[in-house]
């Protein structure tokens, strides 16, 4: 009987206001913290760093933006991916336009900027809803990236439309090794989950899901729709932006428009879906998910047939095998896994008594 | 004044066979409320198995490769492939995930589209094939002759034969028995259950004939740029005009489509030249989001209750 | 004994997977045939794996990533097939030093070695062969001075690679006195009505199609249904292969596209690869029909120059040994297939001979045409040299620039051995 | 006290009988504790309690409509006319002739009345005319419902939805009805019409009927056998009459205490309730 | 013993304690299509006291309803509130004039705790931004545990403790729509509009319910609109009663005027009460 809360009272609405009331979950948190950015560190292997962490981390931001958005407000976007285009190039123009901009500061320009446009497209959203909506996000999706592809200004008249990060410095300390990003990039999303945490409990959160599930009723109780959804977007865009900005400046390094594509939007809503809707560490946990999930199946099919199946037959057993594990995820808990999670813990509460 | 309406009448008759695309998502929203994803797919997958027997069949049975037998027998055949994929997706993916929130179905089918691709390449290769229906895509002589202007003889069959489907469907939604309990289990699994409605058996059906739509579908497009990946991709060229319609009206995909496909060739033809062209790509998502504005249910499509 | 390892970043699934099916055949045939038929290089083995990408740029790093140690002198080339995995990693690939092989696609500029000297846009830079593709049409009309007063329109992908045509373009434009009618078509391209009606309306004299997947056959079906002439249709090289003109059927006859490596089985080359390879049942194509098919050879080309820069390096690091990446890129840099060595290779006429040096990493500059007949390719022209007096210099700014923004102080060539 | 009630029950061969069933929601919520009961041919059966008992679930469980809300029945049997039927679809269910009216509503929110009618009568495959004999029955028994026939069912007021929705229910013309809790929202000459409705349907035509009723008085006024559940258990049983006589039941269900009805106003605020079980 | 305390004097409080009209409605006509909703419905609620709306099913109850509170514009009509004439305006506005509700169909927020729809009936009080409420620190944590301590108190009051954390999704009907008040009532409203509060409970709920109706009008003195089909409990606690049918009006008075008036025999009760 590890997990039990029993024998820990709360004797103010300060300690149950916490975000972890349960002591095991704090302890767990903080372990789980301090091994990501401590022992990682030491043990993982530039592959992992570079190909793994760093990509799952930042996807993770940009599953917490749209988690804002869709999961907390319920406004179901497929756009994801644009707001993440703006936020990378915002944040590089700024580099690019003004002298001894600092990259922080950039990259939260970037967020805004995307927030910006995000709020642009969510006005729609006043009087479209559910899949309607949906598609309609698709109209940012296109457009975006066409802007950017079109104005040669937005990536610095390259003709490729390429835009190259500049190094990324903070206060003369260069972060340019695989570690040092991944790093900051553990840095700066943990930063912003922990604030996306605290948006989701406070009242700006409760507005958003008052939102989701009944925006009548919402009004009634003195709601402002607009404002909910809105804020919404902008919160979930800003979040998709700073992701953008770090996919270019700790991840890849070299960004072009097309790279945000559909596909990327869908994969994002994949990792909250299978992940978990509502739900900040669903966003990890689909993140990581979605991230591995292709990886692990190409290795495997290496490791099994390699030489043995023809290669296009195993790369479409891959894309099979990924179809499948989705379905079979969504019907084994179409909550996610963030609910398995909660129902592992209920378990144990009630360990060793079946119910 | 010639040019543009020759603009507009191939508008038109592209947008029609965006209808065609549309109808399949039509249906299946319609029946399910699920926004299936997986309708690009199911086209490339039809196409892609007909043109696959098609290859096959003369081998086999030393038959004409050219001659209607084989293009009937592959018609058949890969019909009832598209039945078999209808009934394993809901008794795989459907069943399993009733009364579930839409999302987590839209989501599925999301995964249903790889699975649906994987399988279609697996079984039949990554070869780009060529697809002829016999009617050659040139201009119609007698128009072209006396009004100079050039109307595709490929396009006007296409237009005739969506016509004639979204006719035959929306009398089929309105009118019989299945088709009103098409509707009932659209508005509520659990209602349609209670009064026992065999969910399974509604739902194999409506895939089956979405799959007969998205094989019509895949012909005609396969036919205008080849059987090949990219016929996933007219699932894009649906949406705007699914939204515009509305989701759940059988004549509003025809009617959205010929309004998506006219003003998204005007637009660009006409505005395109101003800001660097390629607006195709977003332009009817825009206009579906401006018409939004005004009717949030598309043309035709059902108002959204919420009463307190 | 050694092996030498090679990682493919592959694309077999997807919107492109059709073409990726037959490049890395063709690729991956040939150095099983040189494994063989010769045992490898000099007794060394060459080893690969693959690493589906899907064209994704993400995926694209990962497997970089990934394949960066395998073997063991590590991954030695890297060809990504995609110019945004190529950019991706461009950075990178200098940190690691590993050579970036970019064959007819890719970043332009990098065709300057100095600033570049781990990237490899071999062969043909999008820019020479859009100048290649003037020099044509002007061979055609009788002269490139001809194309004073002529219109031709160019139809590109809307896309970032779709835009590399146009600087060069306007360029040529204003030398030779053409007027170039820019059409965009939006990814993906399946639909292009109102594009071949302003075509229709505008009449040029020639039409550059500059287009990738679907957009390649339903470029060529809707010109023939709005009645423009197929003949005065000329491709890149990514919109001529059999996979963009068999899909379009009977309306891809006459098109004539460009390219730096034809099709045809018969040469000694590839009939060595159905002999050694396919005889032993060891080939890696489902389908066996499309070996010699331009995309299938372009594969082969693929191989052959990997191959013959690590004998080259071999040369110098010691015959038989496994290299390391470094030593690999010597053998990039220090390339020379000339006639001799491509009929030596069983590739004359195959693909043009090739030279490449510190500062000039491109090498040939040369691409031929061909023509469909409705049933396959056939040369309509010799090697043709796109005109390096405008592409060099464009080459070398772009490059410069580059250079400027990144800090980096571009080698000196005479000092290099 | 109920012993003697209860060999009555099963002494008039069970049509329909629950045995022991238990069912969890979700893998972990246990709400439906072994509850066992019996629904004679041709009568009605109250099944009382408070609010989440276990009432709706235990309807649910017979219809099967239970996995729609992942819930389970994971111990237990139900059998009606004899034949085991938890593991049969609500199709197959309907096509023997037992339907449930859901708690609720839910009717088809985008279809009109007249088309909710029309899809209740599903599974049977009947002539027009006779269709229409059957609809116009409905409309005989709802009046109000002929009003509003073309109006969508989703703007209709709450009372006209819930007449749509037992009307769609004997559409089907089934043998035995679950019921839950039709008397929700309705006015008091509806309610009243409505029971009036089952008993006629009852008695014309022998349906039986469980049904889970918050409305007590009323309830054990019109049915003949009643249970009472408690936190997933059936805690009383007894015929209709017995029960309201009953004066636990009366205090606590019928709100009569001793003397006759209290008034609302005079209730006192604290806790009154006895609990059989907790 | 227990069931007397409620002194004469009480009663006397009661009719004492009614004041002036806050809420006028004038001529409120409403009709949806083809279909006549409300047709010149006139009538008021004064200061405190408890107003009920009956009427068989379809009268136009809830619409009248909904037109107090902005869900609904009346195509005519005027609608005084506090002598401040209301022309077309939005529920959030009228939220944030003091008038709250609960819904015949719960229109509780599914996925979200009983404390934290709870607390979404405090939105209007709270002041504080986006940004403070992303650091939460300061400020915003302040507000929200004065908050949470208001809501508590609601909690008490209805005797939901054990469900604070509970989904709202897996509560029984019954507490749903206690949860609901509760809701409504965390907004300190002086209007309170109640949907049917009682459909579907037993006599012993009703009987709770009605009591937590009486003590909120009794200690913060709201003033109450409840729609409820139940008569006993309609006659036992409303002041005024207001009978609509077919979207008219056909009676309005005290309780025992109306039950006795023998169109609203007709129309709604029925001879059997
Ligand atoms: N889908 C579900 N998931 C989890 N728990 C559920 C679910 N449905 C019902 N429950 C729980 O099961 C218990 C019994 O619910 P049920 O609806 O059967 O009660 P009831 O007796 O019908 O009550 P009411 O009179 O309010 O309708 C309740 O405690 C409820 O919280
Ligand atoms: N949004 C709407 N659209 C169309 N018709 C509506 C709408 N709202 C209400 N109506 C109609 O107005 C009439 C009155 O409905 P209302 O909900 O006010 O009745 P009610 O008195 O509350 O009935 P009940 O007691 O059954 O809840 C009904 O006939 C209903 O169909
Ligand atoms: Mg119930
Ligand atoms: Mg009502």
């Amino acid at each position: 009987m590890l997990y039990r809360e029993a024998g820990q009272f709360k004797a103010s609405y300060i300690e149950d206001q916490q975000i972890f009331p349960i002591r095991q979950d704090k302890i767990g948190f903080i372990a789980i913290l301090a091994f990501f950015s401590l022992v990682v560190p030491m043990i993982a292997s530039e592959y992992w760093l570079q190909a793994i962490l760093i990509p799952v981390l930042i996807f993770s931001l940009a599953a917490i933006g749209l988690n804002i958005l869709t999961g907390y407000a319920g406004q179901l976007s497929l756009g994801s991916a644009a707001f993440m285009a703006v936020g990378a190039f915002g944040a590089y123009n700024f580099m690019l336009r003004i002298d001894g901009m600092p990259f922080i500061a950039a990259l939260i320009l970037g967020g805004l900027c995307a927030a910006l446009v995000g709020i642009a497209f969510g006005l729609p959203s006043l009087r479209i809803k559910g899949f309607y909506l949906a598609v309609a996000t698709l109209a940012a999706q296109f457009f975006i990236v066409w802007a950017l592809v079109k104005f040669p200004w937005f990536s610095n008249n390259s003709t490729s439309g390429v835009i190259s990060a500049q190094k990324v410095e903070i206060l003369g300390f260069a972060f340019d090794t695989p570690v040092s990003k991944y790093l900051l990039t553990l840095a700066v999303v943990a930063v912003f989950a922990l604030l996306a945490k605290n948006l989701v409990r406070t009242t700006t959160g409760r507005s958003w899901m008052a939102v989701r599930d009944m925006d009548v009723a919402a009004e009634v109780i003195g709601i402002r729709p607009m404002r909910a959804k809105l804020s919404a977007f902008a919160v979930s865009s800003f979040y998709c932006g700073v992701a953008g900005a770090l996919y270019a400046y700790t991840y890849l390094g070299t960004v072009e428009p097309e790279g945000f594509s559909l596909d990327l939007s869908f994969r994002i809503l994949f990792m909250i879906i299978i992940g978990g809707v509502a739900s900040i560490m669903g966003s990890f946990l689909g993140a990581a998910f979605i991230v591995l999930l292709p990886i692990f199946l190409n290795v495997a099919m290496h490791a099994l047939f390699a030489g043995t199946m023809p290669a296009g037959l195993a790369s479409n057993l891959e894309l099979i095998i990924f179809g499948g594990l989705i379905i079979f995820f969504l019907i084994v808990e179409p909550h996610g896994l963030a609910r398995l999670w909660q129902i592992g813990k209920e378990k144990l509460r009630l360990w060793p008594f079946p119910h | 004044m010639q040019f543009f309406f020759e603009v507009l009448i191939g508008g038109l008759l592209s947008g029609v066979l965006y209808a065609l695309v549309a109808l399949g998502f039509v249906l299946i929203y319609k029946a399910s409320g699920v926004f299936n994803f997986a309708q690009g797919a199911m086209v490339f997958f039809a196409a892609l198995t007909f043109v696959g027997f098609r290859e096959l069949l003369p081998g086999l049975t030393g038959l004409d490769p050219e001659g209607a037998l084989v293009f009937w027998m592959a018609f058949v055949l890969a019909l009832g492939a598209m039945i078999v994929l209808g009934i394993l997706t809901e008794k795989i993916v459907l069943r399993p995930l009733v009364n579930q929130p839409h999302i987590t179905l839209f989501m599925a089918t999301i995964g249903l589209t790889f699975l649906v691709e994987g399988i279609a390449q697996g079984i039949w290769g990554a070869n780009v094939r060529g697809l002829s229906l016999g009617i050659a895509d040139e201009p119609v002589e007698w128009i072209m002759d006396s009004a100079n202007m050039l109307v595709s003889k490929f396009d006007l069959f296409a237009a005739a034969l969506a016509g004639v489907l979204v006719a035959s469907l929306a009398l089929f939604f309105q009118y019989t028995k299945v088709g009103r309990a098409l509707r009932a289990v659209a508005d509520d699994h659990q209602a349609a259950l209670s009064i026992g409605i065999p969910l399974q058996q509604i739902w194999a059906i409506v895939w089956a004939v979405a799959g007969f739509v998205a094989l019509v579908a895949g012909l005609i497009w396969g036919a205008r740029s080849g059987v090949q990946f990219a016929l996933t991709f007219t699932a894009l060229k649906a949406l705007p005009v699914l939204i515009l319609g509305g989701f759940t009206s059988v004549p509003g995909a025809i009617v959205g489509g010929l309004i998506i496909g006219a003003s998204e060739k005007l637009a660009e033809v006409y505005i395109g030249p101003f800001v660097g062209g390629g607006i195709e790509g977003w332009f009817p998502y825009m206009l579906a989001l401006a018409f939004l504005l005004v009717r949030p249910e598309g043309l035709f499509g059902e108002r959204h209750i919420d009463r307190v | 004994a050694s092996e030498q390892f090679i990682g493919l970043p592959s694309y077999r699934v997807g919107p492109f997977g059709s073409n990726g099916a037959s490049l890395y055949g063709g690729w991956i045939d040939y150095m099983a045939m040189i494994n063989e038929r010769d045992g490898g290089i000099n007794g060394v083995k060459l080893s690969w794996e693959e690493c589906e990408t899907e064209y994704n740029n993400a995926r694209g790093v990962e497997c970089y990533e990934r394949l960066k140690g395998k073997g063991a002198t590590g991954n030695t080339v890297f060809q990504p097939l995609s110019t945004g995995i190529t950019y991706s990693v461009l950075e990178k690939v200098a940190q690691d030093k590993i050579p970036m092989v970019t064959i007819g696609y890719g970043r332009t500029d990098a065709a300057d070695g100095r600033v570049f000297p781990w990237v490899f846009p071999m062969i043909s830079t999008y820019w020479t062969q859009a100048s290649a593709i003037i020099n044509y049409i002007g061979s055609k009309e009788g002269g490139v001075d001809k194309l004073k007063g002529k219109k031709i329109g160019l139809l590109y992908h809307d896309s970032a690679y779709g835009k590399e045509s146009h600087a060069i373009l306007d360029k040529l434009a204003s030398k030779h006195g053409f007027t170039v009618e820019k059409i965009a078509v939006a990814s993906p391209g399946n639909e292009q009505q109102a594009q071949w009606l302003q075509i229709r309306q505008a009449k040029p004299d020639y039409v550059i199609l500059w287009g990738w997947g679907v957009m390649n056959a339903t470029a060529l079906r809707t010109a023939q249904k709005t009645g423009y002439p197929r003949e005065k249709v000329i491709g890149v090289w990514w919109s001529g292969s059999e996979e963009d003109t068999v899909p379009a059927g009977d309306a891809a006859k006459g098109y004539t596209a460009a390219g730096f490596n034809v099709a045809g089985a018969n040469y000694p080359v590839v009939q060595d690869i159905q002999k050694h390879v396919y005889g032993k049942s060891k080939g890696n194509m489902e389908d066996k029909g499309r070996v010699g098919s331009v995309l299938y050879n372009r594969g082969v080309v693929h191989g052959i120059i990997t191959v013959e820069a690590i004998r080259k390096a071999q040369e110098k690091y010691g015959k038989g040994k496994a290299l390391t990446g470094e030593q690999v890129r010597w053998g990039f840099e220090n390339l020379d297939i000339d006639d001799k060595r491509l009929a030596a290779l069983g590739a004359a006429g195959f693909m043009p001979d090739l030279k490449i040096t510190c500062a000039d990493h491109e090498g040939a500059g040369k691409v031929k045409f061909q023509q469909w007949d409705g049933a396959k390719w056939t040369v309509v022209s010799d090697w043709i040299s796109g005109d390096q007096t405008v592409v060099r210099p464009m080459i070398e700014e772009s490059a410069a620039a580059y250079a400027k923004e990144k800090g980096i102080t571009p080698r000196d060539c005479s000092k290099e051995m | 006290m109920n012993t003697a009630t209860h060999t009555a029950a099963s002494a008039a061969a069970p049509y329909l009988s629950i045995n022991n069933v238990e069912v969890i929601y979700d893998h972990v919520i246990l709400v439906l504790k072994g509850v066992s009961l019996q629904v004679p041919k041709g009568k009605i059966v109250a099944l009382l309690g408070a609010n989440g008992a276990g009432k709706s679930t235990t309807l649910k469980s017979i219809s099967n409509l239970l996995r729609a809300e992942r819930g389970d029945v994971t111990k237990g049997s139900i059998e009606f006319k004899g034949a085991r039927i938890d593991q049969m679809t609500p199709n197959d269910l309907v096509k023997r002739g037992v339907i449930q009216v859901m708690e609720g509503r839910h009717c088809f929110g985008h279809l009109s009345i007249e088309e909710n009618l029309l899809t209740g009568a599903y599974t049977r495959s009947i002539s027009r005319a006779e269709l229409k004999d059957n609809l116009e029955k409905v409309y005989h028994y709802f009046p109000r419902l002929k009003q509003r026939r073309s109006s969508q069912a989703g703007y209709t007021s709450g009372g006209e939805q819930q007449m749509c929705a037992i009307g769609r229910a004997l559409m089907a013309k089934p043998e035995m009805i679950l019921l839950d809790e039709p008397s929700m929202g309705l006015a008091p000459q509806i309610v009243e019409e409505i029971f009036e409705i089952v008993k006629d349907l009852n008695t014309k035509e022998q349906v039986s009927f469980l049904l889970a009723e918050q409305n007590t008085m009323v309830a054990l006024r019109y049915a003949d056998f009643g249970y009472i559940m408690e936190n997933g258990r059936i805690v009383m049983e007894g015929d209709a009459k017995e029960l309201a006589t009953n004066e636990d039941v009366k205090e606590f269900y019928l709100g009569l205490a001793g003397e006759g009805r209290k008034s609302f106003r005079d209730v006192k605020h604290y806790r009154r309730r006895k609990r059989w079980l907790s | 013993m227990m069931m007397n305390d409620m002194p004469q004097e009480a009663v006397q409080e009661q009719t004492r304690r009614i004041g002036d009209v806050v809420l006028d409605l004038q001529n409120i006509s409403l009709s949806f299509g083809g279909v006549k909703a409300l047709t010149n419905i006139s009538f008021d609620v004064r200061e405190h006291e408890i107003r009920s709306i009956i009427g068989p099913n379809g009268a136009g109850k809830s619409s009248m309803l909904n037109v107090i509170n902005g869900v609904y514009h009346p195509q005519e009509g005027r609608i005084l509130f506090r002598g401040e004439e209301r022309r077309k305006m939005e529920p959030h506005v009228a939220a944030a004039q003091g008038i709250a509700r609960t819904f015949q169909n719960i229109a509780l927020f599914k996925g979200m705790s009983v404390l934290d729809n709870i607390m979404t009936g405090r939105n209007l009080k709270m002041k504080c931004g986006l940004l403070a409420h992303a650091m939460f620190w300061g400020p915003a944590q302040k507000e929200e545990i004065e908050h949470r301590k208001k809501v508590e108190e609601v909690i008490d009051f209805l005797e939901i403790q054990s469900i604070r954390k509970t989904p709202v999704g897996r509560l029984p009907y019954g507490l749903q729509k206690r949860v609901e008040l509760g809701r409504a009532l965390a907004a300190e409203p002086s209007l309170l509009l109640l949907d049917e509060p009682m459909a579907g409970m037993n006599v012993e709920e009703k009987q709770d319910m009605c009591r937590f109706i009486l003590d909120v009008n009794d200690q913060f003195g709201t003033t109450i609109v409840l729609i409820e089909h139940d008569m006993g409990v309609v006659m036992d606690i409303s002041d005024r009663v207001v009978v609509l049918d077919y979207g008219k009006k056909i009676g309005d008075g005290a309780p025992d005027e109306v039950k006795n008036n023998p169109e609203v025999i007709a129309a709604y009760l029925g001879t059997s009460h």
